[in-house]
């Protein structure tokens, strides 16, 4: 029989399988265990591999830092000092020891022996009277009484806390009697100590032994921020460990590991502590995540707020200092924001920080108008409750109550008044202060030369370079078109012809009275002056010559009134309807047809110069010479083809010209850009990468950084393969930006964000100096004057301006200026700068100076900011109240005069006295300026020592050297002053601020 | 076989903690250092030379004194001539400053002579035009005159200072750190006055005098770059190689 | 004695004692009746009978979808029980809550990865589970209602799935979700857009969409509700319908194969009727 | 062909586990079918041989007599359910270490993201919804699904194959279920995942997701939709009882059905074709509604 078949259900085994699962799964549960400790958590490779570099960096410092310390301490001073501590010390040695032999050996045991017997007792007593208060029956009480005495009686108890505490007294004298003798060799070490640290750079070896014992016992562990009412944790420091070390660290010093770095602005942290405001709020990322680089960078796909990239790391400014245009410590930032507002962005895009004019205006025109509504209210129901009072059925009690309430809505109605007068001056500066990024191109009939429009719309930017104009990508058809309309559109009246003036001279002018601070001239490498303006190496093909001496005089002339009520400019016309003279100007700028604000004047920031007809014709006629010759302009008939009008008006409104300039009729022509106040925080999908965005994604730069480079770079961009007709494709014009300025302006649009902190963080500091920024930005006062350390102003720059004697010739500096000049003063100079209103040709001031103070026509708003802005950047009190100074007594008087004007006291040399032969070579500004203008506690520290407000300036330091506790006249005195006690210095400031 | 094993493993902890990369050196640049030699007239080398000038001579341009009666009255007999171009009769420039401007050992510490150089204000007018001082080394400046005068040197590479000095007042001691050729010096309250001084940080330059002449003493043997620089005619420089005791002579000339 | 032999017997005495007695009732011995007891009075071995068709032990017939399942949903209870210590479910804190879990919790990102890789794998298994049924006929006579509780489960793994889609409150779970109640919006009679709705006087603030989430849009009410039916509502009932569905395996025959195929002869004529 | 795209929603975490079922269920089927032939086989050696049917213990398992028919459930059952536990864990875990559950930008009621898909169980629902109004595709479908399936151990009278993996003896129910299985709802979920992109819009895998692609489909209804719906479910019924009345087999089965089981059959293996239907027609001839009425329409 065939040996029985074996069930092979029943024998069949699956150990082995079951042992390679199981086996299985411990490698996997192993594998989980290494993922989670380590895999997910690199910085604590990143922490050890920091100990070890940390340690080795701290060990080869302190070698550097104790061999330095070493040969300080080799110095002789620093041994004269060490000796004569140590002197001291032996001195006071044998004293000292005897006290603390007295102490020890004597008075400490004693008290020790008494103190604990005595407690004894005083406990015992306490437990007693404690019964004694409680006992309710009066037998008791006295009872107790007795055993308290009886008590203190057996162990003498008085005379027993007497003795200890006379001990202690003796104890505390002896002390403080060592202290005493202590004191002088106290008082040597601090100055030792504080001798070998000033000298020491870096941190002492004492924090570096610190350092380094607070390396040994290293624990790896995740550092982290956590702000806990905003919800922040950043946990950056877990890696960047030597972020905040107190001694820095570089790349190289860490054997080449960036991560480690210390954070290259220090200051930055003191302003910005860590502690409050963490990492990402500024730095974007993801502060909670560590479980990898990309995660934490944020740059993983889902997380809205990626880490910015080096060069747009200022980003995280904007944020908080949304409301300014310069932050101190953001060059790039601020670069940004200036050719946002400079270039004409702020035109076709809203924002909302940088519409100061136009928000300002609109919420002006508001206000006006609900106050309005409201004064009607109230004098509708004044005369509704007047006609109730005075109906006799009213009870006398009623009348009298309405009576009352009449008077309170008129009183209120006339508080409304006062509103509506400053709205008013609010509204008339407004007016004046909105500026257009470009030329007005009403006047193209007057000051152009036909055939230099179209070549102009080309290529802006090859006829003249550094321009701000953008090119359009405009075809010839287009170009033509747009030209006629400009050209038919333009007013028709052209300047009075002018005669020629003399183009050496106006050479001479031009390159002295300041132009150069904001125009240039030259091309290519010869370029010179400022390109806050345009580079006038062509305007000769370009002007009419009569144009441009109305320019060159008074830049803010127009040559018709534009009235905003009625949208339209006014003719002469309607003057003579009214029988009123043809004069708009800042005094009569009231519409004669309905008594509306008019805008008189161009809107460019350009001042007026103030500079005399002929010298207007001699730079004029130089002007016309600058130009490129046997350069051909093909001739536009077209430009006076009606048919081309309305097709170019199309263009125009499409293009949004008149955004960036001022167009007969398109006054009012609404922002054709999408707002970018918030476009840092627009989510990805609203960004149009049309065509590209697959090759986006795959390239990786499908992020808000991605859109805005390539945009600005090149506008036109997410057009490409796309089938558009010429009216649907991307309007925005190429601006040419250099790679750096693009990365600047895509910082500030990627620091455009919804707040991720609250409100309470925003920079509030510093209004005024944020406000200043703005006027100081618009009117580019940087171009002549100095406003802030560190800066030098465009004209310190130019060649002419580099040999000795013309240093003196430069504009004054600005820093300091709030707390040089009265406030009040700086108003009217600011208003008028010639502080005369016949005598406009001179600056007020500096009249020997050639280069001259321009009339900027600022609004009332604009000049209080300024003042406001001067006198807050040298942190001066505001309102400003002159010091009272106490008046001269006849013999002072009589001394000081003689000191100002004896021989030895060189002030009536260089500064103006009034007799012209004299000022005609004077270098500084006349005394009689000086009672309303300047500031006496200025003038007093000015008179010690000029070169510490003014480095470099022509006044010379020295005039006065330190007598005992006052300031005494460094050259030989007229022998009266013999005998005058008083500072020398006071005297004369005194003398300089009576009034004559 | 155990040894095998001990030096395995030697040879094992050395290479894994010699893996480490070496520290990177602190590099600070070489300050000078060693002892502060004097010129060594006896075997160092001596330069004489002449700068000669050709061309027309320029017409002397009278300095306008009618601004300051003190200075006016100073003069009032000899009206003052402006020392810019100073031609000597020998058909030589005055007032031209030579200097060796490479060619010395680079971190070579020279002593700076205890004396100082006066410049002196007399008859408002800086007495030397123009003088030549080691870095560190002392100006004396004295005002001889009557009136008051402000002394204004306006350096590039030297912290600015404007220092007015009072008739008869005591003399100022001033130093420049760095070396800087040719800070002008001016007088705010005279605007004719003009001076240049030469910082260097060695002692090899001079100032041409009245015969256009100049020599320089106590030269290490070497090659040198000798430069002379003028007020208005600019720089010239040449090459020179000097052995030990060796008198040169090198001239220069500069075109009208 | 050799090592295996005195450990068999320290082994043996050690099982003598009072409290290995007290906890063992079964010994562990190699006889038919300590295996069958040891299955029966075991409570959670006693869902199976003791013994088994020897042919039902082979992967092949089961494919062990059923059981599979059931250790997938263990899996999943105790990974959710452990992250709802970490979740809250109000909508400022939900996405917060999942990054900690992710950076901070020590395992919580394997907690959650777990959780969620769970979930799906129990959703195929149980369509894999379905499928199987079919294919082997086990839905017929006796166990038809257990085949129904098997599509009731089915539904409820499916609902369990969509209503832990929500939680994380991020886009993804956010947008489907709003895709999937979108649906719920168009029912008939009790959604407000679908046929003869509004005639009832359904709006978007009383249909059904609105029970579902609590609101008109998938707002922190409908995360809440979400979190409630996810971790409390439907694993009980889920459960519930389980333990249903293991008494009718076994009551209605046990594992239905591999059984001896039946001829088509053999089929009993229906009785007239 | 952009295989970084195809790539890219193959590899997003959770779209593994659909990639997961479309290898799993092909195994599965032939994993099924093959023991079912093997059946099959064995069924049509028995009725060849009637003495050997007596005999036979009818399994394609080896059996002897001498084996027990019964096997303890310890440790012959227990052991391998341990082992399947194991393999779960260990696929589990592998998975949750290597892959990271999805977690996208927090929730934006107010950006709707394009695509917006609901869970890939539910896609194939979210289909429908592109041929059917909300109501039906949302509510009306899924329902009938759910009570369809419920439904089938009552209307399927077939004694046969109840315990055992056969085709030839149930050849009807399983290629319906296939089709609705197989053929609807994983179809439809591929569909759904892989193939419907931005906008909904048809994508044939490989093809680049392009948020701005612009699409021009003109649906019009179908004139008449009322007569051809009805002429439809009229012959569908016919083929569907033609289908089931095949052969003699069938016949004996039909005969064992009730009236009320046959119409329930009816009506769901109607209404289970009508959706390929309505797709095709939609696909091939664009036609959107069928039936057009005040209050619904199909």
């Amino acid at each position: 029989m065939t040996p029985p078949v074996k069930d092979p259900v029943i024998h069949s085994s699956l150990s082995r399988p079951l042992a390679v699962s199981a086996l299985l799964l411990l490698l996997a549960l192993a594998w989980s265990l290494y993922d989670e400790t380590y895999s997910i958590r690199p910085w604590k490779s990143y922490q050890s591999r920091f100990a070890k570099l940390y340690s080795r960096f701290l060990d080869q410092a302190s070698a550097g830092q104790s061999e330095l310390e070493r040969n300080l301490k080799a110095s002789p001073d620093y041994r004269a000092l060490d000796s004569a501590l140590q002197q001291s010390e032996r001195e006071s040695l044998p004293a000292v020891a005897a006290i603390d032999r007295q102490i020890n050996q004597q008075l400490a045991p004693q008290i020790l022996a008494l103190n604990e017997p005595f407690q004894e007792v005083r406990s015992r007593i306490a437990a007693l009277t404690y019964q004694l208060e409680t006992s309710r029956s009066e037998s008791a009480k006295t009872d107790l009484r007795r055993q308290i005495d009886q008590l203190k009686a057996e162990t003498r108890f008085a005379a027993l806390s007497a003795q200890l505490q006379s001990l202690k007294d003796e104890k505390a004298r002896l002390l403080q009697q060592r202290v005493e003798l202590m004191r002088p060799a106290d008082a040597l070490r601090a100055r030792r100590d504080r001798y070998l640290a000033d000298r020491l750079p870096g941190a002492s070896t004492a924090t570096i032994s610190a350092l380094r014992t607070s390396l040994t016992n290293f624990d790896i562990r995740i550092r982290q921020i956590h702000v806990k009412d905003v919800d922040l944790v950043d946990r950056c420091e877990s890696c960047h460990l030597g972020a905040r070390e107190p001694v820095t660290l570089t790349k190289a010093s860490m054997g080449g590991e960036a991560v480690f770095a210390s954070h290259p602005n220090p200051e930055l942290l003191k302003l910005h502590d860590p502690e409050k405001f963490g990492c990402t709020p500024c730095h974007g990322g993801n502060g909670v995540a560590v479980a990898s680089v990309e995660k934490a960078h944020g740059a993983n796909k889902f997380w809205l707020w990626p880490l910015h990239a080096k060069e747009n790391i200022q980003a995280g400014c904007q944020q908080c200092h949304a409301r300014e245009i310069l932050t101190e410590m953001a060059p790039t930032l601020n670069q940004g924001r200036e050719i946002y507002r400079a270039r004409g962005c702020i035109a076709c895009h809203r924002y909302e920080s940088f519409d100061r004019e136009a928000d300002e205006i609109s919420s002006v025109t508001q206000q006006l108008r609900s106050i309005d509504q409201q004064k009607s209210a109230w004098t509708r129901e004044a005369a509704l409750s007047e006609a109730q009072a005075n109906d006799p059925r009213t009870s006398d009690e009623d009348a009298r109550k309405l009576l009352a309430h009449i008077n309170d809505l008129k009183l209120r109605a006339s508080l409304l008044d006062a509103q509506v007068d400053t709205l008013d001056t609010r509204s008339r500066s407004l007016v004046r202060e909105v500026k257009k990024t470009g030329p007005s191109l009403k006047e193209v009939r007057a000051k152009l030369r036909p055939e230099w429009l179209p070549v102009w719309l080309k290529d802006p930017r090859q006829w003249r370079e550094g321009t701000k104009m953008p090119s359009f990508r405009l075809a010839d058809p287009e170009i033509r078109a747009i030209s006629a309309f400009l050209w038919q559109s333009a007013l028709a009246a052209s300047p009075p012809p002018q005669a020629a003036g003399d183009p050496a001279r106006g050479r001479e002018a031009f390159e002295t009275r300041g132009c150069l601070a904001c125009h240039s001239l030259g091309e290519g490498s010869a370029r010179q002056g400022g390109n806050f303006a345009a580079n006038l190496s062509r305007i000769g093909e370009k002007a009419d010559y009569s144009y441009l001496v109305r320019w060159i005089h008074n830049p803010r002339q127009r040559s018709a009134p534009y009235c905003a009520f009625e949208k339209r400019d006014l003719t002469a016309e309607d003057y003579r309807r009214h029988n009123l003279p043809f004069l708009f100007d800042l005094d009569h700028s009231r519409c004669p047809n309905d008594g509306h604000e008019l805008q008189v004047q161009q809107m460019t920031p350009m001042p007026s110069l103030r500079l005399s007809e002929p010298e207007a014709r001699d730079i004029a006629s130089y002007l016309m010479t600058r130009k490129h010759d046997n350069v051909a302009y093909p001739d536009a008939p077209y430009l006076t083809d009606p048919a081309l009008k309305s097709q170019g008006l199309a263009l125009v409104r499409n293009y949004g010209c008149a955004n960036c300039h001022e167009i007969a009729g398109l006054e009012e022509e609404p922002r054709i850009g999408t707002e970018l106040t918030r476009e840092g925080s627009k989510p990805i999908d609203r960004l149009d990468f049309a065509l590209l965005t697959a090759q986006a994604n795959a390239e990786g730069w499908l992020t808000h950084k991605g859109f805005f480079d390539r945009k600005l770079q090149n506008p036109a961009i997410f057009d490409t393969g796309k089938e558009k007709s010429a009216q649907e494709r991307l309007k925005m014009p190429d601006f040419h930006l250099s790679k750096p300025e693009i990365d600047s302006v895509s910082t500030f649009l990627l620091g455009s964000v919804d707040a991720t902190v609250p409100p309470r963080y925003f920079n509030t500091r510093g209004q005024d100096i944020a406000d200043g920024w703005w006027v100081v930005a618009k009117y580019n006062c940087m171009g002549c004057h100095q406003l802030h350390p560190g800066q030098s102003s465009l004209l310190q720059l130019l060649p002419q301006y580099q040999d000795a004697d013309s240093r003196d010739r430069l504009p004054p500096t600005l820093i300091g200026e709030g707390a040089r000049v009265n406030p009040a003063w700086l108003l009217r100079f600011l208003a008028n700068p010639a502080l005369s209103d016949t005598l406009t040709d001179r600056n007020g001031v500096r009249p020997y100076l050639r280069v001259r103070m321009p009339s900027f026509s600022l609004s009332a708003g604009e000049v209080q900011k300024l003042a406001r802005f001067f006198a807050a950047l040298a942190s001066q009190a505001q309102p400003f109240v002159a010091a009272p100074l106490d008046p001269l007594t006849a013999s002072e008087l009589t001394l000081a005069r003689q000191l100002f004007a004896s021989e030895a006291a060189p002030c009536l040399k260089c500064h103006m006295t009034g007799d012209p032969k004299h000022d005609a070579r004077a270098t500084a500004p006349s005394f009689a300026l000086a009672p309303d203008r300047l500031q006496p506690a200025w003038v007093r520290r000015w008179l010690l020592d000029p070169a510490l407000l003014a480095p470099g300036t022509a006044m010379p330091s020295g005039l006065f050297r330190r007598e005992g506790d006052r300031f005494v006249f460094a050259g030989p005195t007229p022998p009266a002053f013999a005998s005058y006690p008083k500072d020398h210095a006071d005297l004369l400031t005194r003398f300089i601020f009576k009034t004559r | 076989m155990k040894l095998y094993a001990v030096a395995a493993f030697a040879l094992l902890t050395l290479i894994s903690c010699s893996s480490d990369k070496p520290p990177a050196a602190a590099t600070t640049e070489l300050a000078p250092t060693g002892p502060a030699l004097s010129p060594d007239e006896a075997n160092g080398a001596t330069l004489t030379g002449k700068v000669a000038f050709t061309g027309a001579k320029p017409p002397l341009s009278m300095i306008d004194m009618s601004a300051n009666p003190a200075c006016e009255r100073a003069h009032k007999d000899a009206p003052l001539a402006a020392e810019d171009i100073v031609v000597n009769p020998n058909g030589t420039l005055k007032y031209v400053f030579v200097w060796v401007k490479s060619g010395l050992p680079a971190n070579q510490r020279w002593a700076i002579p205890a004396t100082p150089v006066v410049l002196d204000q007399s008859g408002c007018q800086y007495k030397p035009h123009m003088i030549g001082v080691m870095t560190g080394q002392n100006v004396e400046l004295r005002n001889s005159d009557p009136t008051n005068h402000n002394i204004h040197p306006q350096p590039s590479l030297n912290p600015e200072w404007n220092d007015s000095q009072a008739p008869g007042g005591d003399p100022k001691f001033k130093t420049f750190a760095r070396q800087e050729i040719m800070i002008p010096v001016k007088c705010n309250v005279h605007p004719w006055m003009r001076s240049f001084i030469g910082a260097v940080n060695h002692p090899f330059f001079a100032v041409t005098g009245d015969d256009g002449t100049f020599t320089i003493v106590g030269l290490p043997p070497g090659t040198y770059v000798i430069q002379t620089w003028h007020e208005k005619f600019g720089t010239v420089e040449q090459t020179v190689t000097v052995g030990a005791k060796e008198h040169k002579a090198v001239d220069f000339s500069y075109k009208g | 004695m050799s090592l295996s032999a005195k450990l068999a017997r320290l082994l043996k005495s050690a099982r003598k004692t009072q409290v290995a007695k007290s906890v063992l009732r079964v010994k562990h011995e190699d006889t038919p009746r300590a295996r069958s007891l040891g299955v029966l009075s075991n409570v959670f071995l006693h869902l199976h009978p003791a013994k088994i068709n020897r042919d039902a032990v082979a992967y092949n017939y089961t494919w062990g979808m059923g059981g599979m399942t059931f250790y997938v949903y263990l899996v999943l209870v105790f990974t959710g029980a452990l992250l709802m210590f970490y979740y809250h479910p109000s909508k400022v804190v939900a996405y917060r809550d999942i990054l900690y879990l992710e950076n901070d919790v020590p395992f919580g990102k394997l907690l959650r990865n777990m959780h969620r890789w769970g979930a799906h794998l129990m959703v195929i298994m149980v369509q894999l589970h379905m499928f199987r049924v079919f294919l082997t006929g086990s839905y017929k006579k006796p166990r038809e209602f257990n085949w129904v509780v098997g599509v009731i489960l089915l539904v409820l793994t499916l609902l369990l799935s969509f209503t832990g889609y929500l939680l994380p409150d991020d886009q993804l779970g956010f947008w489907a979700v709003t895709v999937g109640t979108n649906m719920a919006r168009a029912t008939p009679l009790l959604g407000n857009e679908g046929p003869f709705g509004p005639q009832l006087g359904m709006t978007p603030y009383n249909d059904v969409r609105f029970g579902l989430l609590g609101g008109s849009i998938v707002d922190s009410n409908a995360l809440l509700r979400a979190y409630i039916w996810h971790c409390i509502a439907i694993p009980i009932l889920a459960s519930l319908f389980m333990i249903v569905h293991f008494w009718r395996v076994r009551k209605d025959g046990g594992i239905s194969g591999p059984a001896p195929v039946m001829l088509e002869s053999e089929i009993p004529q229906p009785r007239e009727p | 062909m952009d295989l970084h795209q195809l790539w890219t929603i193959l590899a997003t975490p959770d779209n593994v586990p659909i990639v997961l079922l479309a290898l799993a269920v092909p195994f599965y089927t032939w994993y099924g079918l093959r023991q079912s032939f093997a059946n099959d086989r064995l069924i049509a050696q028995l009725e060849a041989d009637p003495a050997l049917a007596r005999t036979h213990h009818r399994k394609t398992q080896p059996w002897r007599p001498e084996w027990d028919r019964e096997v303890h459930v310890w440790p012959y059952l227990l052991r391998i359910e341990f082992l399947a536990a194991l393999i779960v864990t260990v696929i589990l875990l592998v998975w949750s270490i290597l892959l990271n559950a999805p977690l996208e930008e927090p929730a934006n009621p107010n950006l709707t993201m394009n695509p917006s898909k609901a869970p890939w169980y539910f896609v194939g629902l979210q289909e429908m919804l592109v041929y059917f109004d909300p109501w039906l595709a949302g509510v009306v479908i899924p329902f009938l699904i759910i009570v369809g399936l419920m439904a089938i151990p009552y209307i399927d009278t077939n004694p046969l194959g109840s315990g055992y993996y056969t085709f030839k003896q149930r050849k009807a129910a399983i290629l319906t279920f296939l089709f609705g299985f197989l053929g609807l709802w994983l179809t439809m979920i591929f569909i759904g995942v892989f193939v419907r992109g931005p906008g909904w819009m048809w994508f044939w895998p490989g093809a680049t997701w392009d948020h701005n692609r612009l699409v021009f489909e003109v649906n019009r209804d179908l004139p008449f939709g009322a007569l051809f719906l009805a002429a439809y479910t009229a012959a569908a019924a016919w083929a569907i009882h033609k289908l089931i009345t095949l052969t003699p087999f069938h016949r004996k089965i039909h005969a064992r059905m009730s009236r009320f089981q046959y119409l329930v059959m009816q009506f769901f293996l109607i209404l289970m074709l009508a959706l390929p239907l309505k797709i095709l027609l939609r696909q091939l001839f664009r036609i959107k509604y069928l039936l057009v009425t005040p209050w619904f329409n199909i």
